[in-house]
């Protein structure tokens, strides 16, 4: 661990009053409910701080999406090779279309299906129940989009609703067309965010995808998969390309640019590495637990961390592997160094608010602090408490933590902690911007991007420098 | 070994280049389009969203007013995150987060709950209050569970809650826009007609229209005229809102007070006959006043159309400023037309706006050749292939009604055309058919500022001149043999 | 066998293609640049033409003016068609075709008889003369000539035929334009100044711009302060004319009363330092009241200059509606800035115009990389220069003064940019470069209604963001590879 | 000569009337001057009704240009592979500069010159004269373009005022550069328009360029040069490939897309065949007279006059070529009837003004009437009276004729003939459409083209469609 990072002028107690400030606007109930999940960190202590993974407040302006945006834009929207069925209404399968930037290679429609499938279910099919539709379409998909190596089938909120046994149309079709048909229960309802589309998501790969194909190629000492991570603006192929660079084989991607064979063909590999935790850490599990496949969980944003994790790395392999990720690392280093040299002067001392998911609100840290800046804040939408133990030992000692914000909460600490770069999603970028406040989306790096790696580093740091330092903040403040 | 599916085990073996192209080639054919047509039970990438959004769109319209989504959280998200992407603006809104026990006990604690909350937090004029799936399946009585906030005193005497049921399984956020203006002007409206008084005003009724210059465009027109006038949902300041340094939660809307009074205004004009249609319907059995519907001004002809009815309804010539921009507008046109005539396009998108650019490539001597609608209905069918008929250069142009734009795919690489007009998701479509997309529509997520530039008007005859011509100009000069490439065009 | 010249007769053997990729090559490296900036009497496309052109866009800024070049009719048939293709409108304009025998006797019997003519077939109110290369260079004595045509009953008294020398070889279309206004203004208003009397109005000069959509938001924002005005030499309506079946010969133009009593106005203000230097020189020794310079308003800062400017000058506040448009205007500058910010650009054009290109290309943090003025001046070089230097992204800027696009294209393929902004005839280079360019100047002969497209004020910011980040935009579309291909920008 | 055509209410009174309407409005001088250049057309006479070639009258807003416009425009600047100075200040090359549509191969700036190169003169050349600079700028131009075959000096007014000696310079340094510097006195102040800027570089081609280069390969008996074609729009690649296909070489074009090489070998072909014939009649007789090379005047606008000419052609070689003809035309006829069907219903009986240069006032007649139309008014730019001649044959009896029209009287024919197309320049293009009145401009084919051969007329009658007829006019008229 290590030490404790302080921030001039944040104190518990200062964090803690400008907590109760904020929660002064609530009703009695609501103040209640939020509280326990605001608090200072405790940095020393390293676990988390604030309750998490409870249900929403109502009505209080979450950024909070539901388990079927778990399941379609995080696990199953990425793997490219499947035709993934947003069953029930037109909208869900809409708004999560093309919009999570989970890049692909393929073919549009031809190998890769990036595309919106959905039943568009219509009155009659709330009324006389969706199944039989739903094993039209499927054999109308297989006939389109021949290869297709299986179809998802994404259940929304009226299929649940309605009692329609899509598990049951998913078995009798994957015989009748000889594909793997996935039914995943991930009605937006369930649970209290995204993250239990995640869990529901991993359990159907649990039970319908995993050991079903085998890697036709021998195994290897060096075959791993990187697990938790989406390709969002190319992560995946900086970070594949990072792993392979030190000798690895990286014989699976989970799922960004996912393929569902590979995938199905996991429980062969001899480690899996994780990014997001959050989204993917259950199959991690299932795969140790199962298989006996040991899994370790690293961070690959900014030069700092990247070093570290590919060090961590090579400790599971052998000499061949440490000595392959030392060169990496020494080919690396003064391009990093470059880029610090760069950017760093127009960035230090900058303090940064984070609200995002996943795994961003405390593996970008490093990032920002490689660039001399300091994060002053963080949260997360759906994360749990594990995900706050982690958290706790990145930030500074009593900066604030909040779980599942609100926009009005945010508005406030923003107001207080006058930060120089919010970092958050589509939802607060433009409340931010109107504040004349620098601003990135972090969940889609603002359709710039990658990020991870050492790649990525160049990228994130010169888009963190154009948005703090762009000139048109300094119009803001009109003269008249 | 077999899996849950029952399906055998089987190597790894990837997509072969080989079978790649194969599949790429056959997409393109005749055969799959057959195929592709006759799809009964799947829908690949529809061109129209559900119900909520539009009810979303509409409530921030209003002066004041927090849209409150009665249903998942999730499903506010996407509604919210549709509009942020489109406008690059906020777009505050908040839900009650029904989970799982709402379905099993109702919505009503979580509607009560995020009322609470929500007026504390945002202090709304107004809680427009929509519906997901999710209540709409279980039947939660939405009129029953604001009475009892009221009756608790959740929800003060004089705060408007409209609601409108909004069913995602049912029509797509045009209708859900029409539902949400219906309960809003019904609840704002109730007990305020009053016999013989008239506001002297024109309700302006613009219809699902996610093109905030369109609004401020109307706008300047009424002004030009000197006709009082209440445009209703009002979004251009919500969403095309100053950066000043200062955010404003509600920076915009159509005044509450105004719409109140909309019910004894002098006239009442819809420009979106189908995004308004129950709306219009209701006020022209409540409203005092004259009732008119007229297709949204796009192109010159049906800009003639609305400003004679304002100059009929008003009993006021057209301005001579008016008259000049027509002027300037058909100058624009004459100029240009050599540019756009005989050239084919594939257009679709929501009915009122499929009507303007059609009639607008009519005017223009372009052929309208592939019309599609992915959520339409006979009339709107008829209606567009009287507008085809209407013109020799319609006559080649075929009608898709209810066709999604996996079809559209189909039709451009079989049949093909010399560009797209449509919203952002075509371009999947239009890059395979290797022809520039005109993105006019809702939404558009990959481009900036076109919510900004009005296309209707004089002027938006002028802009969509522009942004076609120019682009066509473009495309000559950058594919063009050297030998052809030129100083003149 | 030998000719004229004392060349051998040589077979013919045209250019062979090893040859043309040879060169080809060669004249894209370094090499040939130094070769090429090492020129010294040979000018290769110039980004200016000559003064009468401007002298002639001037004459039709005024109400009822006849521009009349007193020289060889070539001469007016090159300006009028000019203006023709740049504003697709019609330039009516005559000249006395003067020919080899008024190289003889001088050219006063040509412009006596063309008055003559012109007068009757044009009924002008005033004929503004001017002149191109011949009657410079043989010494006509224009004021003696008219005063002569006066005399002989040609030109009726109260017809005002102000006149300016403006020879060719001497300053470009931006100096003729100055020559021009300066004329009229000083035929306009002699005699007319009365001490004491204000008319309380405004004069704003706008120099050498053939954008009429400036011209329009110019008098809006006047008009959107109540500050009555005299827009000298307003174009807007001349080359923006309606067409509603009727050729109207003069419509539109600053009317001569008010240039006339323009010299007893309460301010002037020119917004075209560099094109209109003489004209204001003259005018602060002449006219009443405050006399201010300011850059033309393009970008945010210089439109708050203007602005507060006009504020200062008339004690008004800047009214609500322009600093909501402030706001809207930074809204889209921040919005959009990731899109242009380390944009690398190639500039060139008028002086005027190429500050107001460098300034807001800084604002939104690109960098203008090679700014190049074919026909400027050290105060320009230095002016441009202290601009970038202000900024921290124009530290790699580097002003180019008196260089041709001869010498920009060099510039492009060694050192290569994003993209370029200035007229059509950029074009060739751009495209050897395999950059777009953005034509914003003048003359654009290769696209539509880019005259219409206001550059100034904050409409004009949201303008050039707009044309910019959609052409990027479009650009990363058309050539990403299809794994990069995506629904969001 | 083919039958008298009569156009339905026009008579040689109605249009004498019309004329004399017109001229009403003329100081007496004006008048005087301007009558003899407007009358009836008497086509059984098939001579010039007219008087041309005259001065313009001063003030009557004429759409004529000057000499240098005829050399550089015309003549010198098509020439591809030259450098063509405009030597005197910046705008007169500025303004011909990519404004005639005149189309070369090659690349911009290495193997074609289409730029523009200037001498820019400064009050200080006038006043010390340019005579040194000119000299400087040649090596600089031979140094910075190595594969242009040759400079053409075109002098600009000034030039020829202050008494420089381009003729002293071209010689001195054709000789330094050993590349042929062709000097071309073509002052615009010379003459009365384009017309003499022609005759002078007619001129300057017959003493410096022809005879200058022999073509390497053996004479052939099929060899021949177009004459008087300037590609505008890609004429001469369509009228190119034509002869070719008909058997015959065309061994140079003159000038569009020309090689200053293949031009001064022209001497060595067997004819020349001439279209625009005021351009370029003085060489062909220059060839005639020295060379003993016969010249055929042909029309390649609308099939019934390609057709004549084709035969007319063919009859000037042996029966090979006659074959070859027929074959071609046997070929086209069809898809020309194809063109005529889909665009004469549209156009039938539609009547059309025209005032243009060169050949275009007579040569586009039969084009029209291809297509069912009537032309009811024709004129000139800078015709003189063998091109009046050659008219009157063309056009219908009692038409208006104009020479050197004013753009008052062509407004004052239109409002009283009603065309429903006027057929121009640039300078009336907006005045006719502001009028609400279809519009073509004659020149520049409005950017389109090419319009010669039968491959232009599938062009020329989708133009001549697309504006008689488009929809826009309907917008003219307000409803308000």
């Amino acid at each position: 661990m290590s030490q404790v990072k302080k921030v001039e002028g944040i104190t518990r107690e200062s964090t803690q009053s400008m907590i109760d400030r904020a929660l002064e606007a609530y009703p009695e109930k609501g103040k209640k409910k939020r509280a326990p999940h605001l608090a200072p960190n405790d940095q020393a202590l390293g676990k988390a701080c604030v309750k998490s993974n409870r249900k929403t407040v109502p009505g209080v302006m979450s950024a909070r999406g539901c388990a079927y945006a778990g399941a379609k834009g995080v696990v199953w929207g990425p793997i490219r090779d499947m035709v993934h069925v947003s069953h029930g209404p037109v909208g869900c399968g809409w708004y999560s279309w093309g919009t999570r930037r989970n890049l692909v290679s393929g073919r549009n429609g031809v190998s890769n299906f990036s595309m919106q499938f959905t039943s568009d279910f219509q009155e009659k099919d709330i009324v006389y129940g969706g199944d039989k539709k739903l094993a039209q379409l499927l054999t109308e998909a297989k006939e389109l989009f021949p290869l297709a190596k299986g179809i998802s089938v994404l259940s929304e909120c009226p299929v649940g609703l309605i009692g329609d046994d899509i598990n049951a149309v998913a078995k009798k079709m994957s015989k009748e067309l000889d594909l793997p048909v996935v039914p995943c229960n991930c009605e937006g309802f369930r649970g209290v965010s995204q993250s239990l589309g995640h869990h529901i998501s991993n359990d159907t790969i649990r039970d319908y995808i995993i050991e079903t194909r085998e890697f036709a190629e021998p195994a290897g000492p060096y075959d791993i998969a990187l697990i938790g991570d989406y390709n969002i603006g190319g992560d995946v192929w900086s970070v594949k390309s990072l792993l392979e660079s030190c000798g690895l084989n990286v014989k699976a991607t989970w799922t960004g640019d996912g393929e569902m064979e590979r995938i199905a063909a996991t429980h062969q590999v001899k480690l899996n590495v994780i990014h997001c935790y959050r989204s993917m850490n259950y199959m991690c599990k299932v795969m140790e637990e199962k298989h006996g496949i040991p899994w370790i969980e690293l961070n690959f944003f900014g030069p700092t961390k990247i070093k570290q994790s590919l060090r961590a790395l090579a400790e599971r392999f052998d000499d061949e592997i440490k000595e392959r990720v030392e060169a990496v690392i020494a080919e690396w280093e003064p391009k990093m160094k470059a880029i610090v040299d760069e950017y760093r002067p127009r960035l230090e001392g900058k303090k940064v608010m984070l609200y995002v998911g996943g795994l961003r609100p405390r593996h970008t840290v490093g990032a920002y602090e490689d660039l001399g800046m300091t994060v002053v804040g963080s949260g997360y939408e759906f994360a749990h408490s594990d995900d706050y133990d982690r958290t706790s030992p990145e930030m500074p000692d009593a900066t604030v933590i909040y779980d599942d914000a609100s926009e009005y909460e945010l508005e406030q600490f923003v107001h207080e902690l006058k930060p120089d770069l919010v970092a958050s999603g589509i939802k607060e970028k433009y409340v931010f911007q109107k504040m004349g406040l620098p601003f990135r989306q972090m969940h889609s790096w603002d359709y710039s991007g990658p990020y991870h790696g050492y790649e990525g580093f160049s990228v994130f740091a010169r888009d963190i420098d154009l948005a703090v330092n762009s000139p048109t903040w300094k119009l803001v403040k009109s003269p008249f | 070994m077999s899996n849950e599916l029952g399906l055998t085990v089987k190597p790894v073996c990837g997509i072969s280049p080989e079978d790649e192209a194969r599949v790429a080639a056959w997409i393109d054919t005749e055969e799959y389009r057959q195929k592709n047509f006759a799809r009964q039970a799947l829908t690949i990438n529809p061109a129209h969203a559900c119900q909520p959004l539009g009810a979303e769109l509409a409530a921030h319209g209003f002066e004041g007013t927090l849209p409150f989504v009665h249903g998942s959280q999730g499903c506010a998200s996407y509604y919210r995150s549709t509009l942020n992407r489109h406008f690059r603006e906020p777009a505050p809104a908040v839900s009650d987060s029904m989970t799982e026990d709402g379905a099993v006990f109702g919505g009503q604690n979580n509607l009560h709950e995020g009322l609470e909350n929500a007026l504390a937090l945002y202090k709304p004029k107004m809680v427009a209050v929509f519906t997901s799936c999710m209540p709409e399946i279980i039947g939660d009585d939405l009129t029953a569970f604001i009475k009892n906030a009221r009756a608790k005193g959740i929800v003060p005497k004089d705060l408007p809650v409209p609601f409108a049921n909004t069913p995602s399984f049912n029509g797509s956020h045009v209708q859900g826009y029409d539902a949400m203006v219906l309960a809003i002007l019904q609840t704002l409206t109730a007990g305020r007609k009053v016999e013989g008084r008239c506001t002297g005003r024109l309700n302006l009724l613009p219809g699902f229209d996610a093109n905030t210059g369109n609004y401020r465009e109307y706008k300047r027109i009424l002004e030009a005229f000197g006709i009082p006038y209440t445009l209703v949902a009002d979004i251009s300041d919500t969403f095309d809102s100053p950066n000043d340094g200062t955010y404003r939660l509600y920076p915009g809307g159509t005044k509450l007070e105004d719409a109140a009074d909309s019910v004894n205004g002098k006239a009442t004009l819809t420009l979106g006959a189908y995004a308004t249609a129950k709306t219009f319907a209701w006020i022209k059995e409540e409203y005092s006043g004259v009732h008119a519907s007229l297709p949204m001004p796009i192109g010159v002809a049906k800009t003639d159309a609305f400003l004679l009815k304002l100059s009929q309804l008003f009993g006021k010539p057209v301005p001579e400023s008016l008259k000049a921009e027509r002027g300037r507008a058909v100058d624009a046109m004459t100029d240009a037309q050599q540019y756009l005539h005989g050239k084919k396009f594939a257009v679709y998108g929501d009915a009122d706006l499929l009507l303007g650019y059609v009639s607008f490539l009519l005017e223009m001597g372009a052929t309208p050749y592939h019309v599609l609608c992915s959520k339409g209905s006979k009339k709107l069918e008829k209606e567009l292939q009287a507008l085809l008929d209407a013109s020799p250069y319609g006559k080649a142009g075929k009608v898709y009604m209810n066709r999604d734009l996996w079809h559209l795919r189909s039709l451009l690489v079989t049949d093909p055309v010399d560009a797209v007009i449509g919203d952002t998701h075509g371009k999947f479509a239009a890059r395979d058919a290797k022809v520039p997309l005109f993105r006019l529509g809702f939404p558009i997520f990959d481009r900036v500022n076109k919510h900004r530039v009005p296309l209707v008007g004089y002027q938006g005859a002028i802009n969509l001149v522009t942004e076609l011509v120019n682009k066509f100009l473009d495309l000559k000069d950058e594919t063009c043999e050297e030998r052809f490439f030129e100083m003149m065009r």
